[in-house]
Parts: C-alpha cells; sequence; structure tokens
C-alpha cells in the first residue's frame, strides 16, 4: 500500500515536472506572444496540479492536504484571468512593437 | 523519498529558470511577464515539493502566498501596460502651469 | 561549502552589484532598483546569521532552526524599505511631472534648463 | 543532502543572475518585471534559510506591493527614459566603480568566510524566555515583547511614510482622492477577479494573523495580504480609494500605534517598564496589539501605494 502510495507520488510529481519543461520550451520556441501564453497556461495549471496530486498521499494531516489543494485551486483561478488580462495586452495595438500579428486581436476578448 | 522530492524540486526550479531566457530575449513586456509567471508557478510548485520533503508545513503557507500575489504582480503588470501616454492619466494636478491640459479640460472640451 | 555559507557569498555579491547600478544607472527608478538590491544583499546576511545561529541550537536538541531576534529585524527591515521605496517612487513622480526628467543630476547639463516653470512633458496624449 | 545542496547553488546562480540582469538591463520597465521574478525567488531562498516569517513577508510584500508599486512608477516614467542613456559615466569610469563595488564584496564575502564558529546566538535566549509571553512562535516574541520598541517604531515609521507620500501632492489636489493608481477598466476579467479573490485573501490574511501567534506568519504578512485585496479592489474599479481628508480614514491609520503605545505606557504602572507586559496577560495583549495594528497598517500599506491624492478623473474634480 504505501510502496503503491510512493509510486504514485513518483509517478505524478515527475509528469509533473516534466509538463514544467514543456512549458517551458513551449515559451522559448513558439513564435509569438498568444502562443507562448496558450503553452504556458496549460503546462503550469497542469503542471502544479500533478505535483500536487503527486504530493497528497505523503502528507498525513487532512489540514495540510487542504492547504495543498488550495494552492493549486488558487493558482487555476489566478492563471486563468492572469492569462486572460496577458492575452489582452498582447493583442491589444500598444508598445509590444507590432510583433503579434493582427490575426489574433479577437482571440482574446469574449 | 525526500530526495527524490528535493531532486524533484531542484529539476522545476531548472526548467522555469531557463525560461528566464524568454526574459532576455523579450521582444515585447508581454513576454517578459510570461516568463515571470512561470517562475511563479514553478517556483509555487518548488515551495510544495521542499514542504513536503523538509516536513514544514509552513511552507506550504509561502506557496499559498505566493500564488496569491504573483497573480496580483501580473496584474499590476497589465493595468500599467494599459498607460502608454505617461504621466498625463493619473496627474493632472498642477493646474498653475502652463498648458497641463487637466483631466477637467479633457473631459469637457 | 554548505547552504548558508552559499546564500552569503550570493549575498555578498549582491550587494557589490546593487552599488554599481546605484553608482553608474542614472535613472532613478534605476537607482531605487539598485538600492532594494543592496538591501536585499544586507537582509542575506543576515538571514545567514540567524541561520548559522539557529544550526548551533538545533544541534542541542531544541528545535529551534534560526535565530528568531535577527529574522525578526529583517521583517522590520523588509517592512520598513517598503515604506522607503514608496516615498522614493511618489518622489521621483512628482520631479518627472514638474521638470519633465527622471534623473538626479542638475538639469543644466541635459537639455532642460532649471529655470524653467515647467518643461513641457514628452508625448502628453491628450 | 547533496539535491539540497543542488537547490541553494541553482536558487543562488539564478538570484545573482536576476541581479545582474535588474542592474544592466536598457529598458526600466524590463528591469522591474526581473526584479518582480527575483522578489519570488528571494522567497524560496528564505525557506532555505529556515526563515519561514521572512519568507511570507518577501512573498507578500517583495513580490505583490512592491511589483505593483514600481511597475506603476516604470509605465509612468517610460516617455523620460530616452534622455537617461546620455549621463552615464564613461567606460573608465565605470570600470573604475566596478573594481570597487567588487571589492566591497569581496570584503564582505571574506566576512562571511571567517564568520566565528560555533555562531554566536540569541535564539537559546528567545528560546528560554518565549514561555512567559504565551507566544508560540519565537519571532512573533521577538518582535511584540522582547524587541517590543523595534515594532512599535516601525508600525509608526509607515504612518511619517505615508504623510512624505501624501505631502508631494500638488496644492490643489490637498484632500482629494490618491490617484497613483491604475485607471480602472470595466468589463474585463480583472473585475472577475476583484471580486472571486478578496474573500480568500482575506480569509488568508486573517489566518495568517492568527496563526502568526503559535507557527510562522503575522500581523505584517496578514496586512499586506489584506492591502493587496484592498488595492486589487481599486484597480477593478468596484471601489473608489478614500479621500485623504476623510477623518474616519486618518484615525484608522494612527489607532494601531495608539493602541500599541496606550498598552505600552499602562505598562509603566502595571507591569513596571514601558512596553513590559503584566504577568499572565502577555498573550491576550499582544493578540490585541496584533489586531488592530493589523488593520492600520493595511490600510496604511494600501495608501502608500495608491500615492499621493490628485484630483483626476475618479474623484470627478475637486469642488
Amino acid at each position: 500500500m504505501n510502496l503503491a502510495l510512493d509510486i504514485l507520488t513518483i509517478v505524478a510529481v515527475s509528469l509533473g515536472a516534466i509538463f514544467f519543461l514543456a512549458g517551458t520550451v513551449g515559451l522559448l520556441r513558439f513564435p509569438d506572444t498568444l502562443t507562448r501564453l496558450h503553452a504556458l497556461t496549460k503546462a503550469d495549471n497542469l503542471g502544479l496540479g500533478l505535483v500536487v496530486l503527486g504530493l497528497l498521499p505523503q502528507v498525513s494531516a487532512p489540514l495540510a492536504a487542504l492547504g495543498l489543494l488550495a494552492v493549486w485551486l488558487l493558482a487555476l483561478l489566478s492563471g486563468a484571468t492572469v492569462g486572460q488580462l496577458l492575452a489582452g495586452t498582447a493583442s491589444a495595438p500598444d508598445q509590444d512593437r507590432a510583433e503579434t500579428p493582427a490575426r489574433h486581436a479577437g482571440a482574446s476578448h469574449d | 523519498m525526500t530526495e527524490f522530492l528535493l531532486g524533484a524540486a531542484a529539476f522545476v526550479l531548472g526548467t522555469v529558470a531557463l525560461g528566464l531566457i524568454r526574459l532576455l530575449r523579450g521582444p515585447g513586456h508581454a513576454d517578459r511577464m510570461l516568463a515571470a509567471q512561470l517562475l511563479g508557478t514553478g517556483g509555487v510548485a518548488a515551495l510544495l515539493l521542499l514542504g513536503v520533503a523538509t516536513g514544514v508545513g509552513a511552507i506550504v503557507e509561502v506557496a499559498l502566498l505566493l500564488a496569491l500575489l504573483a497573480a496580483f504582480a501580473s496584474v499590476a503588470f497589465v493595468s500599467g501596460i494599459h498607460r502608454p501616454d505617461g504621466l498625463g492619466t493619473a496627474s493632472g494636478t498642477e493646474h498653475a502651469a502652463p498648458g497641463s491640459s487637466d483631466e477637467n479640460k479633457r473631459d469637457t472640451p | 561549502m554548505n547552504g548558508p555559507t552559499l546564500f552569503g557569498l550570493c549575498g555578498a555579491a549582491l550587494v557589490g552589484l546593487g552599488l554599481y547600478g546605484l553608482i553608474c544607472q542614472p535613472g532613478a527608478l534605476r537607482k531605487i532598483l539598485a538600492f532594494n538590491l543592496i538591501g536585499s544583499g544586507v537582509f542575506l546576511l543576515f538571514g545567514v546569521i540567524a541561520k548559522r545561529g539557529g544550526g548551533a541550537l538545533s544541534a542541542a536538541g531544541l528545535g529551534v532552526d534560526g535565530d528568531p531576534v535577527p529574522q525578526a529585524l529583517i521583517i522590520t527591515g523588509l517592512v520598513v524599505a517598503f515604506a522607503a521605496t514608496s516615498i522614493a517612487v511618489a518622489l521621483l513622480l512628482r520631479l518627472a511631472e514638474i521638470s519633465g526628467r527622471s534623473t538626479l543630476e542638475r538639469a543644466g547639463s541635459g537639455s532642460h534648463s532649471p529655470t524653467h516653470e515647467r518643461a513641457p512633458a514628452p508625448e502628453r496624449a491628450a | 543532502m547533496t539535491s539540497a545542496l543542488v537547490v541553494d547553488a541553482a536558487l543562488a546562480l539564478l538570484v545573482l543572475g536576476l541581479a545582474l540582469w535588474v542592474i544592466s538591463t536598457r529598458a526600466a520597465y524590463s528591469a522591474v518585471v526581473g526584479f518582480v521574478a527575483y522578489g519570488l525567488l528571494m522567497a524560496i531562498v528564505w525557506v532555505r534559510l529556515a526563515a519561514v516569517d521572512v519568507a511570507m513577508t518577501e512573498a507578500a510584500l517583495g513580490t505583490g506591493l512592491t511589483g505593483l508599486l514600481l511597475l506603476g512608477a516604470a509605465a509612468r516614467l517610460a516617455p523620460y527614459e530616452a534622455a537617461e542613456v546620455s549621463s552615464r559615466p564613461g567606460r573608465g569610469l565605470r570600470m573604475l566603480i566596478g573594481l570597487l563595488c567588487a571589492a566591497i564584496a569581496l570584503g564582505l564575502a571574506a566576512v562571511v568566510l571567517m564568520l566565528p564558529d560555533p555562531a554566536p546566538t540569541l535564539a537559546l535566549l528567545v528560546a528560554e524566555n518565549l514561555p512567559p509571553t504565551g507566544v508560540g512562535n519565537p519571532v512573533t516574541g521577538v518582535l511584540l515583547a522582547h524587541r517590543a520598541i523595534d515594532t512599535l517604531l516601525e508600525s509608526v515609521v509607515l504612518i511619517p511614510a505615508l504623510i512624505g507620500v501624501w505631502s508631494v501632492a500638488a496644492d490643489p489636489a490637498w484632500g482629494g482622492r490618491p490617484g497613483s493608481l491604475p485607471r480602472p477598466q470595466s468589463g474585463s476579467a480583472l473585475t472577475l477577479l476583484a471580486q472571486v479573490l478578496p474573500p480568500f485573501g482575506i480569509l488568508i490574511g486573517i489566518h495568517l494573523v492568527w496563526n502568526g501567534a503559535d507557527d510562522p506568519g503575522g500581523k505584517f504578512q496578514g496586512a499586506t495580504v489584506l492591502a493587496a485585496m484592498w488595492i486589487l479592489v481599486l484597480i477593478a474599479g468596484l471601489r473608489e480609494p478614500p479621500a485623504v481628508r476623510d477623518q474616519r480614514l486618518r484615525v484608522l491609520l494612527v489607532i494601531g500605534a495608539l493602541v500599541f503605545i496606550g498598552i505600552g505606557v499602562a505598562g509603566i504602572w502595571l507591569a513596571d517598564a514601558f512596553l513590559a507586559y503584566p504577568e499572565g496577560y502577555a498573550k491576550p495583549l499582544i493578540l490585541a496589539i496584533e489586531a488592530v495594528l493589523t488593520l492600520s497598517i493595511a490600510l496604511t500599506l494600501g495608501l502608500l501605494l495608491a500615492g499621493p491624492p490628485a484630483n483626476d478623473h475618479r474623484s470627478g474634480g475637486r469642488s
């Protein structure tokens, strides 16, 4: 039982770390701000979620587990809103040196 | 297990640090902020890993604070970027000076 | 080489870097940033001393892992540094608003003249 | 132990790299973004140095509030930046300055390497004298019982800072609403965030203050979170910042320091020393001081961010 939980931890945390790596690669390799944002929000939400999932079996107190989940929920909430806001600035024609193509202009607001 | 969790923390920190290359290259401010945002989430993950690895529960609260306020910094960034016209938006205070287009004047042309 | 020593060296380097930036960067906002770096380097040195002090104790089995006195001082310092930074930023914004400059040097060396009541701020989008 | 050292080394390198970026990059805005990232990393460094209380303060102040303050300033100063580049010192002078700064850094590094072993410490004294205060968190004990005078001065010093910020207001704007916050934008995701996040934030802030007696946390950390939530609501335009001439506001700003001083002065008669607590009442008094101080500090921090009063569009003109 204990071993199974440890394996779950190792698998989930490793997967989470790989998602962080993927997000970083996306941030570095993708061509413009909005695609980078796309890569980033997916990667960090999922990466953090998997890390939290992996850590859950390792904490004994239920309150500590609640704390871990709260961190993830908070990151999800703020990540989603901030992604939305950043997309708004990336598509707005301001000083971002016109490197964002116009075809993205409508993609950020709903 | 402790060793594995510490290693994972180092790995996550290392990868998001790699993302800081985006901070160097830009080109826009939004790209730089993306790098900082990734560092924020990665930092939260690393803190959680460290907290569980060392068994110090309070570290999770640091992560909670970091998650809460990293979002706040991004909000600050976004609202700052929306006023590229410098001091003009929020000043309008010195109506003694000639040519200072006060906010009042702007509102009632 | 252990962790605290590593961070102590890092703090020393931060003080040096911050000092260089404080002197060499002409923009006042950059000077504020550099000053904050110096402060943070000093806090880091304090933190290392706190950690070392605690290390001696946890060896004695008291379960304290840091000397709380320097730590309390660091918290005080962080808050005061924030207050000082906010004053500096307010002064700087007002300076730029009145003189149209964001540097501290005497205006005679630049293109603006100190005798002007208020140099026209660039790019006022009205 | 080796993985721990790898984490520490990676952190130290990252911190130094970011500091180098903050110092050397061309645009002030990029430097400030670097500084925000730097604050984030410093919070992790404090955790590694077993200073969780400090890590919380750094995460809250260093990343959140300082970030907002400096990002706002950088955005507003951007038009003036072009004139700065010309006035940098020459190459030779910079080399000389660099050498001198390196000498200072090396001197400090030598001090770090030659720190006495075993390290001098007050932790033993604190641990011995903690039980009479009734609090379990040694840092809170030091802040509010053993070194209470420092903490008093610190909470008082925030008020002169606020007066300093207010005093740079232009004469006609005096008494109005603070005007340095970004103009609110309606109908964006920001509104949602400002409605959903503050309940969590207030909960976390109160939790930090309450928990600060026995676990890491405390009034500064809690107050910073509360201030951040308030500012978020102001930025989203859901509320307006209060006018600085508001009497109730001013009472709330000073009440924390006044209660602290009042209890301190009462200690002269009740416990034979300024800022001493009567036997057995240390913990309730400390909690009371923390509660009012939290309120005052949160308000002060928020108003420090909101900047000097200005009669801009928010106040609808001063009449």
